[in-house]
C-alpha cells in the first residue's frame, strides 16, 4: 500500500467529480447536522422523563400518637426493603410548616398541629411503586389494606398521578429511543444510498481499471479515501454550523433549556466526536463495499 | 504463447459469437486477425484478457489455462498483456498523461519509472502537445493514439490491438504500424484485429480471417520478410502506399 | 405532449436504470418513513405541551366577608378583561369540600370553613398571565401591590410554577418547530440530491438526446414522470410500514399514547395524504429541475 | 446549403482547432472532409450541429445564421440534419430498434411512421438480425451501423458523417457509401469525414482537404461522375477494389 499515492489519487477523483462529491457531502452534512440537533433533544427529553420519574414516591403516614421508638422501627423496616432506594423522615412539626405556608389561610384557624410523622420514600425503580405499597399495606381479604407495621397508619402513592407519570414517561423513553433508532438506521441508509449511487456513475471507470490489470485494493483504497474525505468534510461541516446554532441560539436560552435538561445530557465534545466517527466510518465503508460490485469484471 | 482450442462462446442460446475456433501463435509471431463486422474478432480478445469466459473449449496463454487462473490472479495476468480496445476505454477523469501513467502504476511503477517512460511513448505516438488534455478535449484519433500508448507503455510480452488505426489517417496508421513491428522485433507477440486490409496486405504477416465465429483462413503471406529491419520494413510501407 | 409515449418512456427509464431508480426510491422511502414517525410526534408533543400550557391559571381571592354583590361586581370586571379567556367561580362551599377531600387529616380538625370565595381565571394566552396578575392587583410604589377592587383579598398565581412551565412548554414548542422545520428541509433536500445524483450518471443520455433533435420538454417529460413514479412507489411503501407499525405496535398502545396526545394531533389519513404529496412533488420537480444543466447542450 | 465563412474555433487561448477556414458547399453536393488525426475535421462538424460555436466568423446553413438561431429553436434546426458521430453517441438503455425509433419519435413521428421505416432502414444497413440488442451487446462496427441508420432514418436534407466507415470491414463499407451515394442522389447534401484514401479516390467527388485548422486543398475530382447511377456506381466501387 502507497498511502500517499492512494490520497492525492482519492483527492483528484474529488476534483474531478465535482457533482457526486458534492452531493455525497451534501448528504453527509445533512444526516449529520440532522442527528446532531436529534441526539440532545432525545437525550434531553429521555432525562427529563427519569428526572419527572425520580418524583414517584409514596408517604407512609404514622399514627398520630406514635412514639420515637415506634418511628424508628418502622424507619428500620422501611430501609431493609430493598426495592425502596432511600427514605426521608418528615416530622409532624416540618410538615406542618410546609402546609403552612402552601395554604396559609386554612391553617391560621387551626390551633394544633393535626399532621402526623411522615416517611417519604423513593423506589429504586419508579415501576415499582405498587409492589412497595403492597409489601408495606398488603391488600386484606376483605378489600381493604393491612399494615406490617402497627404505628403505620396509612401507605398513599396518588395513585393516579403516579400512575399517569410511569404511563406518559414510559411512553416517552420509548418513543425517543425508536427515533433515536429509526434516525441512525435513515442516516446510515441515506449516506451508503447516496455513495452508492455516486459509486455507479463512475462505474465504467472501474472497470477499466480492473482490464488495465489494477487489483481490487488498488482501485479500492482511493475510494475509501475518498469517502474517509467526504465523510470528514460534510462532518465537520455539520458540526462547525452546529455549533454556531449552539453559540447563537441554545447558549443564551440555557436557563430555559436547564428547566429540561437533566443533568445527565451528552456533552458537545463527545456529541461532535461520535458523529464524526459515524459519518467517516459510513462513507467509507459505504465506499469501499458498494465498490464491490462494480469490481466484478 | 496463445493457443485457442475448440473456443466456444455464445451470448445467447441462439448464436454463437465464436464456434469452436482453434488455433496456435508462437511467442514473437505477429499475427493478423481479420473478418467482417460482427464475425467475432472483439470476443476472441475479450476472452484472451478474461474480459468474458467462454461458454466452451480452453484457452491457453504462456502455457496457463485461462480458466484455471482464480480471480484475485486475474490482474496480474492482465498486467502481461498490453491491450488497446476497440472503444479505447481511456479514464475520463485523467489527462493524457495520467492515463498512460496508470497503466505503470497498477504494476507497482514508481515516480522515476512514470517520468521516464510516459513522455516517450507520448511522443512516439504523436501527443507531446496534448498530454495535460483529458479526453473528451481530443480529436478522435488522438483518443485512440492514447490508447495505444498505454498498451505500448510497459513493454508486455503480448500486445493486443482490437481495431487501432481505425480513426487514424494512412500516414499516422504506418507510423503505429512501424511501432508495432518495432516491439514485435523485440520478442513481444503479436496479434492485431483490423479491417484495414491495405494494412494487412503490405505488413505481410500471417493472418487470420474469421466468419461467422468460425476460422475461415489461417495463412502465411507468401512473402513473410522477418528479417527485415525497422527501417527497411518502414521504406517498404510508404512506398507502397498510395 | 403524448402522456402515453411520455408515461412509457419512464417506465422504460426506470426499467433500464434500475441502480439508480432503486436509490431514489429509496432515499424517498426512508425520507418519507422518518418524516410519518416524526410528524405525529411532534403533534402530540406541541399538543401535550399546549394543553399543559392550558392549566396556567390565576385565582382571585375575595376577602371572606365579600357579599353577593361584591362577588358579582369582581365577577363583571374580570370579564371585561381582554386577556382573560374565562373565569370560574368556586364558592367558599366548594373550595371548602375539595380541600377537605385532599387532607382530610387537617380538614377534620377545622370547625368552621376558612376559605374565602374564588374565581378561578383562564388566561387566553398562558404567557399573558403575569400582565392580568399586574391588571388586576398592580404593584404599589411601595413593594407590595394594591387591588383594583376592594372587594379581591389577593391575586395567585402559583408564580414559580407557572413561570417553570411557560418556560418548557415554550421551549419544548420551539424546539419542536425547528425540529419539523429542520426535518422537513433535510427531507427535501436528501430527496433532490439523490435525483441530482441519478441524473447525473445519466447525463451522456440527455445530451445525446438533444444532439438528436430531441427538445428540453421532449426529454424532461419522461423524467418528471419518472420523479412522479419514484415518489409515489416510495411513498406508499414508506407509508404501508407507518400502517403496518401503527396497526401493529401503536394502537394497542392507544391507551398510553392517549394521554400524552392531545386532541388537535393530525390524523392518519391526512398525514398520509401530506406525506405522498410531498413525496412526489419533490421526486418530480426534482428531477425536472436538475435536470436543466444537463439540457444545455 | 453551408457556408463558412472566416471561422475560427479555439479551445484555448494558445492553438486553434480550425484557424478562419471559408467554404461553400451548394445543395445537392457530396464533399469529403479529409485530413490527418487532429486536423480539425470533428470540430467543423460540431459547429455544423451548433454542439459548439465558433469563436470568430460565419456558419450559414440553408441561408441561415447559425449564430442568430435562438436556444429554444436548436432543436427543430437540428432535426433538419442527419449526422453520423464519430463516437457513434448511442443511447445506451435503448435497443438497436429503439435508438433508430428515436430519431423519428422527436420529429413528432407517430407508431406507423416508425414502424414502416425503421426495420427498412435496418435492414439496409445489415441489422436484421440484432433489432433488439442493446449497444452494448453490439460489436464495434454493428454500433457504427446503428448510428448510420439514425441518421438515414428521417431522410433529411443535409447529411453529416464523422468517419462513419472506421469501423467496418471494405466490404461493408462499400454498401454504406452505396447508401450516401443514393441518399445524394435523391438531393440530400452530403458532408463526410473520413480517413479512408481509397474510398475518396474511388468516389470521385469534392475533397476539402484541412491541415491544422486550415484548408490546404479544395478540389473537385477531374472524373467527376454526377450522372452515374447507383447500379453503375456500385460496379466500379467494387471492381476498383484491390
Ligand atoms: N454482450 C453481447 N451480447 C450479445 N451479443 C453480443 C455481445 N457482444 C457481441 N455480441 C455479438 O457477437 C458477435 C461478434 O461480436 P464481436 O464484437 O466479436 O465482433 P467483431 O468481429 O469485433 O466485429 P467488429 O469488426 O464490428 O468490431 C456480433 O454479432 C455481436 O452482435
Ligand atoms: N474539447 C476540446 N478541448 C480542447 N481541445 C480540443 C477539444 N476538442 C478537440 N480539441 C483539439 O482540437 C483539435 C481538432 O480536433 P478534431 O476533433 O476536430 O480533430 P479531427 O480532425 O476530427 O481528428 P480525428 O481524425 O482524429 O477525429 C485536436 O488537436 C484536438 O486535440
Ligand atoms: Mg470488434
Ligand atoms: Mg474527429
Amino acid at each position: 500500500m502507497k498511502p500517499v499515492f492512494f490520497l492525492r489519487e482519492a483527492l483528484r477523483a474529488l476534483k474531478r467529480n465535482a457533482i457526486p462529491s458534492f452531493a455525497a457531502m451534501a448528504t453527509v452534512l445533512v444526516t449529520v447536522l440532522v442527528l446532531g440537533v436529534f441526539i440532545p433533544v432525545v437525550q434531553a427529553t429521555t432525562g427529563a422523563a427519569n428526572e419527572v420519574r425520580g418524583k414517584v414516591i409514596a408517604d407512609v403516614y404514622l399514627k398520630t400518637d406514635a412514639q420515637q421508638k415506634d418511628v424508628d422501627r418502622v424507619e428500620r423496616v422501611l430501609k431493609s426493603e430493598p426495592m425502596i432506594k432511600s427514605v426521608e423522615f418528615i416530622s409532624k412539626d416540618a410538615a406542618y410548616k410546609t402546609e403552612r405556608e402552601r395554604n396559609p389561610k386554612a391553617y391560621e384557624l387551626l390551633g394544633s398541629n393535626p399532621l402526623p410523622d411522615t416517611f417519604r420514600i423513593t423506589p429504586g425503580n419508579p415501576d415499582d411503586i405498587a409492589k412497595i405499597k403492597d409489601a408495606l399495606a398488603p391488600e386484606a381479604a376483605g378489600g381493604g389494606r393491612t399494615v406490617i407495621d402497627p404505628a403505620i397508619d396509612e401507605v398513599r402513592n396518588r395513585e393516579e398521578d403516579t400512575n399517569k407519570i410511569l404511563a406518559v414517561t414510559g411512553v416517552v423513553k420509548i418513543t425517543m429511543a425508536l427515533l433515536a433508532g429509526l434516525l441512525g438506521v435513515a442516516s446510515m441508509l441515506l449516506i451508503a444510498n447516496t455513495i452508492r449511487l455516486s459509486l455507479y456513475a463512475r462505474r465504467r471507470e472501474v472497470e477499466v481499471m480492473k482490464l488495465v490489470g489494477a487489483t481490487d485494493w488498488f482501485i479500492r483504497w482511493p475510494f475509501v479515501l475518498e469517502g474517509v474525505i467526504v465523510g470528514l468534510v460534510g462532518g465537520v461541516l455539520a458540526i462547525a454550523l452546529l455549533a454556531v446554532v449552539k453559540i447563537a441560539v441554545v447558549d443564551p436560552l440555557a436557563a430555559d433549556f436547564a428547566l429540561i435538561a437533566a443533568p445527565d445530557t451528552i456533552d458537545f465534545p463527545l456529541l461532535i466526536g461520535l458523529l464524526l466517527v459515524a459519518a467517516v466510518a459510513v462513507s467509507s465503508l459505504g465506499s469501499g463495499l458498494s465498490l464491490r460490485k462494480f469490481l466484478r469484471v | 504463447m496463445i493457443s485457442f482450442s475448440g473456443v466456444e462462446k455464445r451470448y445467447s442460446a441462439t448464436d454463437s459469437a465464436l464456434d469452436g475456433i482453434s488455433f496456435d501463435i508462437f511467442p514473437g509471431e505477429f499475427v493478423f486477425l481479420v473478418g467482417h463486422s460482427g464475425s467475432g474478432k472483439s470476443t476472441a480478445m475479450k476472452l484472451l484478457i478474461k474480459e468474458l469466459e467462454p461458454t466452451a473449449g480452453e484457452i491457453r496463454v504462456a502455457g496457463r489455462d485461462l480458466q484455471k487462473i482464480p480471480r484475485p490472479r486475474v490482474p496480474y495476468y492482465r498486467r502481461n498483456l498490453g491491450v488497446i480496445f476497440q472503444d479505447y476505454k481511456l479514464l475520463p477523469n485523467r489527462t493524457v498523461y495520467e492515463n498512460v501513467a496508470y497503466a505503470l502504476q497498477v504494476t507497482g511503477g514508481g515516480r522515476r519509472e512514470i517520468r521516464d517512460k510516459v513522455p516517450d511513448i507520448l511522443r512516439l505516438t504523436g501527443l507531446s502537445t496534448k498530454l495535460h488534455n483529458y479526453p473528451d478535449q481530443l480529436s478522435g484519433g488522438e483518443q485512440q493514439r492514447v490508447a495505444i500508448a498505454r498498451a505500448f507503455v510497459n513493454h508486455p510480452p503480448l500486445l493486443i490491438a482490437d481495431e487501432p488505426t481505425g480513426n487514424l489517417d494512412p500516414e499516422t496508421s504506418i507510423g503505429i504500424m512501424q511501432l508495432l513491428y518495432r516491439i514485435n522485433q523485440t520478442g513481444t507477440t503479436v496479434l492485431v484485429a483490423t479491417h484495414d486490409v491495405s494494412m494487412v496486405d503490405k505488413m505481410r504477416r500471417r493472418v487470420i480471417e474469421l466468419s461467422e465465429g468460425r476460422i475461415v483462413r489461417d495463412e502465411q503471406s507468401a512473402a513473410y520478410a522477418a528479417a527485415e529491419s525497422t527501417r527497411e520494413f518502414a521504406i517498404r510501407m510508404r512506398s507502397a502506399q498510395g
